[in-house]
């Protein structure tokens, strides 16, 4: 019973969280100084073009009124329609979010495969050298950003050792039996390699810039638990049972130290969605992020409130998803 | 030929700091030795030695720890952790942190029987139920399937205790086992470890800054004062007359409230002082052997 | 002789930590099940009990640090149970509490002049370095102490800076919650002695809060047995040690290990 | 083997010295662009377009690190950039660290329905991807140095508060706490006595951390060309071009990128080291 009730105020939270950022984002855009609408019409438009499409948009309402019919129709769905493609939003907005959930998860995934190894490798030979470079590596990987991180591996595989293509999602001239939007997954079901290692190629570098500020993140965490961990009394009791250090940081700490760590990196994943922006800018990859920062330039307001609810939905989700993992993998919350 | 023998035993801190002078100590089988001294005395750290669970920062300069005749010092670490996961076993002071928190109470006591020992997954499961009854644990099938915290302070002590016993070492190192529980419990579980160290004729090596504990459970204690032994007798040698000074005022310091008017005296100036030149004294002779 | 401290059927209960759902509030435990007892002026009320007997949490309402759930605590005729911060400023120069963990007790940061000088200046105290000074020698501890941080010093030299800090107020009571249970035997035997010539010099009134009946043995003239938030024995210390009445009581006295080899420990 | 500590204190000592030597030499050439960069930075000359850095063959010596498309010459641009960069920095550093720790502070130790909204508002700011929230921002009060700096104080005061908010709770656990009320302190005085001083080491690695920050921020808005007047020199903007041209003209991009890269870096090393300055213990 205790869980369903914690579940509950727990999506109560989620809802007050998403209501806040529609109702900043909202705010935000409406409190222009000059009229949106204006900056949008070719210079000769009239006054009454000016007029009529601003009642078309609704601008002519009070923010508050426009805040509430445009919450009806984001409850049933309808996100309205984008100003600059006339298409709308929610379509716009879910084929886009395809490839910037695969940048994403690639970029999470080699994250944790760095930042795993370098905690377990710092912790297994501490106090050498070895463990010294490793620290100087994450605390430069951890305190340069990902925009940086891009821009030299650009330079390095795009331009000096061109191994990687540095900009799009794919090849444009290659014919695409894709159905869906997330490319990676479908090549691979659909055991097109080739097609699978040109997508590769192109988002390792995007993906590898996302992936460097958070490996460096995921490997202090948890070297840091894991250190924390080694000196508790039942390592120390496995030790005089005659088990090797390997076994006892594999078997007994690890488990124990990934707890912590896996709430934070709930936390940071958001931030690396969050990154994907300006990322994608950078490999010009036609993801949400990408999408993002045009519509902001073009003032499009329907597709910048689609945008950030979206990423907002994302957000909470994941950290719901976060919590709920946890509890379920710590035995004391379990028995909750 | 006693069981444990500990000759010479050096060690100091990565900067230099001596923290065990030349420490010699012999435990005969069977036997119950107490290591009594003040925080920093070193005294828990002779038993950390013993199971080669030293800090990284503590090195060991020199001496023999030899266990059964073999000098555990001399071998390679894999055989010397195999040796001690054969024949040692250590009871751990705090029960809250000594058992994995996310693993299930059973595989704690079975591990070391199957992978170290080479046991079969049911001798060793029945083992270890056989040992959970010993230590009165009502209803030993359903303790091992729990988790540890699950389970109160003193049950978890019992069954750290039980896992100490199941592989039937020859030396098990206590290791102020009592100070973090009620003196109520401290009590039940002194007396079950006894009990256990009788039946089961194992060597212990108890750890202990409260003297009435030592009083209790022990037959030869030794005495440390900043890692040197200053005194090492029997149990009722001791408490009628302790030969070295710091000894006798270590006694005096201790409360009883039986006697509330001698008790309590704080240790002399002098007492310090002197014993104090002791240590500069062996560590001269130290620096020239 | 009147007593400074009358505490009347006094409750408190506390959100439960260890079983608060991932999010919800945590259910309410009540750890003082109805309390009454006082304190006479000048006395030294020893208080005793296991861990979860709620003897740390009595004290801490004892001068709140803590507000009780319901019930009087009238210190010197007046009721402080339910005061508000703001009117409990004034009293609280008159109580004043020694912590067990010297290091937590004592903020990293300030100097030990700061530390016992701090309480002086909030109450308008005159001459402050002479009675900072004053309260140094009174704990033994040298002038040259002012400058140091507390973690240069050692347990039994903090422990003598937190006395210092609370007698230099000039308090009517001192609450010590097991000030010596982190300390060797011998720094425990000197704490111990000081506070004995303190309570004698400065007529102060003391509780005294310890898991240890010996220690209590020796420092207190009263002694209460608190079990899981209630009192079972508040007996005269003589009279408690000579002859116990609780089951209880007896129970923890009998499982205390005394330093001899033929003490019967039953 | 040297001792642990002193071996942390060695290559503690080196970061410091070195993060803080590129920092005031990036303050000397803030202050001293126009004397010593040798072009004026706007200065287009379409004939001397792309030249390579003068170690390059086909080189003109007097652009040293070559020249953009527009044949503005690169270094000056640079140098003229770390003033803008610098004014951020410092600037919206210091104001976001104020904004954040006070919020952090007060929520972290008076709870009650004050935690309550400041942990609402650090949820949902969090729910934003920072650098769109700080395009939307510009995008909505328009292009200009004071945009740029409240834009990042706006979004970036989350950082300081949700970490101060967790230290001053722990702190406020802390007995000295429990003493400082028990000699009548109130709760303002413990918060800047008591509390202030042990969360002000974890606050200055922050600051120095917001100020690298800032400076990634205003580069990533000119790489959007959302920040200052187009025309003005700033690192982003280089970047934005080098990136356009980078098979043409590489160094467009490697300059101003390494002068990003150290300056950010720097700015979180010297954080990390002025910590270990301010804590008693290690001192």
């Amino acid at each position: 019973m205790i869980v369903l009730r914690a579940l509950l105020s727990r999506l109560v939270m989620t809802a007050i969280t998403l209501f806040g950022v529609a109702v900043i984002v909202f705010v935000t855009i409406r409190v222009v100084p000059g009229n949106p609408i204006a900056m949008m019409l070719p210079p000769g438009a009239t006054p009454e073009d000016v007029a009529n499409l601003t009642a078309l948009y609704g601008l002519d309402k009070t923010i508050a009124e426009q805040f509430l019919i445009w919450g009806q129709g984001v409850l049933a769905g309808d996100f309205g329609t984008s100003i600059t493609t006339r298409q709308p939003v929610l379509d716009l907005v879910l084929g886009r979010l395809p490839a910037t959930l695969e940048l994403s998860i690639m970029a999470l995934v080699m994250a944790m495969l760095i930042g795993g190894v370098a905690a377990l490798t710092g912790t297994r030979l501490r106090g050498t050298r070895t463990e010294g470079g490793i620290d100087i590596a994450n605390g430069m990987a951890l305190s340069v950003p990902d925009f940086l991180w891009g821009l030299i591996l650009i330079l390095l595989f795009g331009v000096l050792a061109p191994i990687f293509h540095i900009s799009g999602r794919i090849t444009p001239s290659l014919d695409l039996p894709f159905v869906t939007n997330f490319y990676l997954f479908e090549s691979l079901l659909r055991l097109r390699f080739d097609l699978w290692a040109d997508i590769v190629s192109h988002m390792f570098l995007p993906a590898l810039a996302l992936a460097i500020p958070l490996s460096a993140i995921i490997g202090q965490l948890l070297k840091q638990s894991l250190k924390e961990t080694m000196h508790l009394d039942y390592i120390t009791l496995a030790r005089t049972k005659g088990y090797g250090e390997n076994h006892i940081i594999l078997r007994e700490a690890l488990r124990n130290a990934i707890l912590p760590t896996l709430t934070l990196v709930g936390v940071q994943f958001t931030f690396l969605i969050g990154g994907t922006v300006i990322i994608e800018r950078l490999f010009s990859y036609e993801g949400l992020g990408n999408m993002a920062i045009d519509a902001v330039i073009n003032r499009d307001l329907p597709l910048i409130q689609g945008i950030v609810i979206l990423f907002a939905v994302i957000f909470t989700g994941v950290n719901l998803i976060v919590d709920l993992t946890y509890a379920l993998l710590n035995p004391r919350l379990r028995h909750a | 030929m006693s069981f444990l023998e500990i000759r010479n035993l050096t060690a100091t801190l990565s900067n230099g700091m001596p923290i065990l002078r030349d420490v010699s100590l012999s435990v005969a089988a069977a036997e119950v030795r107490g290591l009594v001294g003040e925080s920093g005395a070193g005294k828990s750290m002779i038993g950390k030695a013993i199971l080669g669970i030293l800090p990284r920062s503590v090195r060991i300069t020199r001496g023999e720890i030899r266990l059964d005749g073999t000098d555990l010092l001399a071998l390679p670490p894999a055989e010397r952790r195999r040796r001690i996961g054969q024949s040692c076993a250590l009871i751990p002071q705090d029960p809250l942190t000594a058992l994995n928190p996310s693993r299930r109470v059973g595989p704690q006591i079975t591990d070391r029987l199957v992978d170290i020992l080479g046991w079969t997954r049911s001798n060793a499961e029945a083992r270890a139920r056989d040992l959970l009854a010993e230590v009165q644990i009502p209803e030993p099938e359903r303790v091992m399937r729990s988790y540890p915290h699950e389970l109160s302070g003193g049950m978890r002590q019992r069954i750290l205790i039980a896992s100490a016993f199941a592989a039937e070492p020859k030396l098990i190192v206590a290791d102020e086992p009592t100070t973090a529980l009620d003196v109520t419990v401290q009590k039940q579980i002194l007396k079950l470890i006894a009990g256990m160290q009788a039946r089961h004729g194992t060597a212990l090596l108890f750890v202990t800054h409260d003297l009435g504990v030592v009083s209790k459970v022990c037959q030869r204690l030794s005495v440390l004062y900043a890692g040197m032994v200053v005194e090492d007798t029997d149990v009722r040698g001791f408490f009628s007359a302790p030969d070295h000074p710091y000894s006798r005022a270590l006694l005096a310091a201790t409360p009883v409230y039986t006697d509330p008017e001698a008790s309590l005296t704080p240790v002399p100036e002098a007492v310090i002082t002197a014993v104090r030149a002791e240590v500069a004294a062996a560590d001269r002779r130290a620096g020239r052997g | 002789m009147a007593d400074l401290y009358t505490i009347e059927n006094l409750r408190l209960s506390l959100a439960d930590m260890t079983r608060r759902p991932l999010l919800g509030t945590a259910p309410q435990l009540e750890i003082l099940k109805g309390l009454n007892f006082s304190i006479p002026k000048g006395s030294v009320m020893g208080i005793v009990g296991g861990s979860g007997s709620g003897k740390s949490t009595l004290g801490r309402a004892m001068v709140r640090l803590l507000e009780p759930s319901s019930g009087q605590i009238r210190f010197d005729g007046q009721d402080i149970a339910h005061l508000s911060d703001r009117e409990l400023r004034p009293l609280r120069r008159r109580f004043q509490m020694i912590f067990q963990d010297p290091l937590s007790s004592l903020n990293p940061r300030h100097t030990v002049g700061t530390l016992i000088a701090e309480p002086l200046r909030l109450h308008g105290f005159d001459d402050v370095q002479g009675r900072v000074g004053r309260a140094l020698d009174h704990v033994g501890l040298p002038r040259s102490f002012l400058t140091r941080y507390p973690h240069e010093l050692s347990g039994g030299q903090r422990q003598r800076v937190g006395i210092a800090r609370a007698i230099a107020i000039e308090p009517d009571f001192i609450l010590a919650d097991e000030i010596v249970s982190g300390l060797d035997v011998s720094s425990q035997a000197q704490v111990l002695r000081l506070l004995e010539d303190l309570v004698r010099e400065l007529g102060l009134t003391l509780a005294f809060i310890s898991h240890d009946l010996s220690v209590i043995r020796r420092l207190c003239s009263r002694v209460l047995v608190l079990y899981r938030g209630e009192i079972v024995e508040n007996r005269e210390t003589a009279a408690l040690f000579a002859a116990p009445e609780a089951p209880y009581t007896r129970e923890l006295l009998s499982a205390i290990p005394l330093p001899d080899p033929d003490q019967p420990w039953g | 083997m040297l001792d642990g500590r002193s071996q942390i204190k060695r290559r503690a000592g080196l970061r410091l010295w070195l993060s803080a030597g590129w920092l005031v030499l990036l303050v000397l050439v803030a202050l001293l662009a126009p004397m010593i960069a040798p072009k004026n930075p706007l200065e287009q000359d379409l004939f001397a377009g792309r030249l390579p850095p003068f170690w390059v063959s086909g080189a003109d010596p007097s652009f040293l690190l070559g020249t953009d498309s527009l044949g503005r010459d690169v270094l000056s641009r640079i140098l003229h950039g770390a003033r803008l960069a610098l004014t951020v920095a410092l600037v919206s550093g210091l104001a976001t660290c104020l904004v954040g720790a006070t919020l952090g502070l007060m929520a972290g130790y008076l709870r009650g329905w004050v935690d309550v909204v400041i942990s609402r508002l650090i949820d949902i700011w969090m729910a934003f991807p920072p650098v769109l929230f700080s395009i939307l921002l510009i995008a909505v009060i328009g292009p200009g140095l004071g945009s740029i700096i409240l834009a990042i104080v706006i979004i970036d005061w989350t950082r300081f508060a949700r970490v101060v908010r967790a230290e001053a709770m722990a702190q406020g656990a802390m007995d000295y706490v429990a003493s400082a009320r028990i000699a009548g302190r109130g709760r303002l005085g413990i918060m800047l006595r008591e509390i202030l001083p042990n969360v002000l080491p974890t606050i200055v690695v922050l600051l120095t951390l917001e100020m690298g920050i800032a400076v990634i921020v205003e580069a990533i808005l000119s790489f959007v060309n959302l920040s200052i007047s187009t025309d003005d020199p700033t690192w982003g903007g280089m970047i934005a071009e080098g990136r356009a041209s980078i098979h043409q003209a590489w160094w467009v991009l490697v300059f101003p990128l390494i002068t990003l890269f150290f300056t950010v870096l720097s700015f979180s090393q010297l954080g990390e080291g002025l910590k270990d300055r301010f804590d008693p213990v290690l001192r």
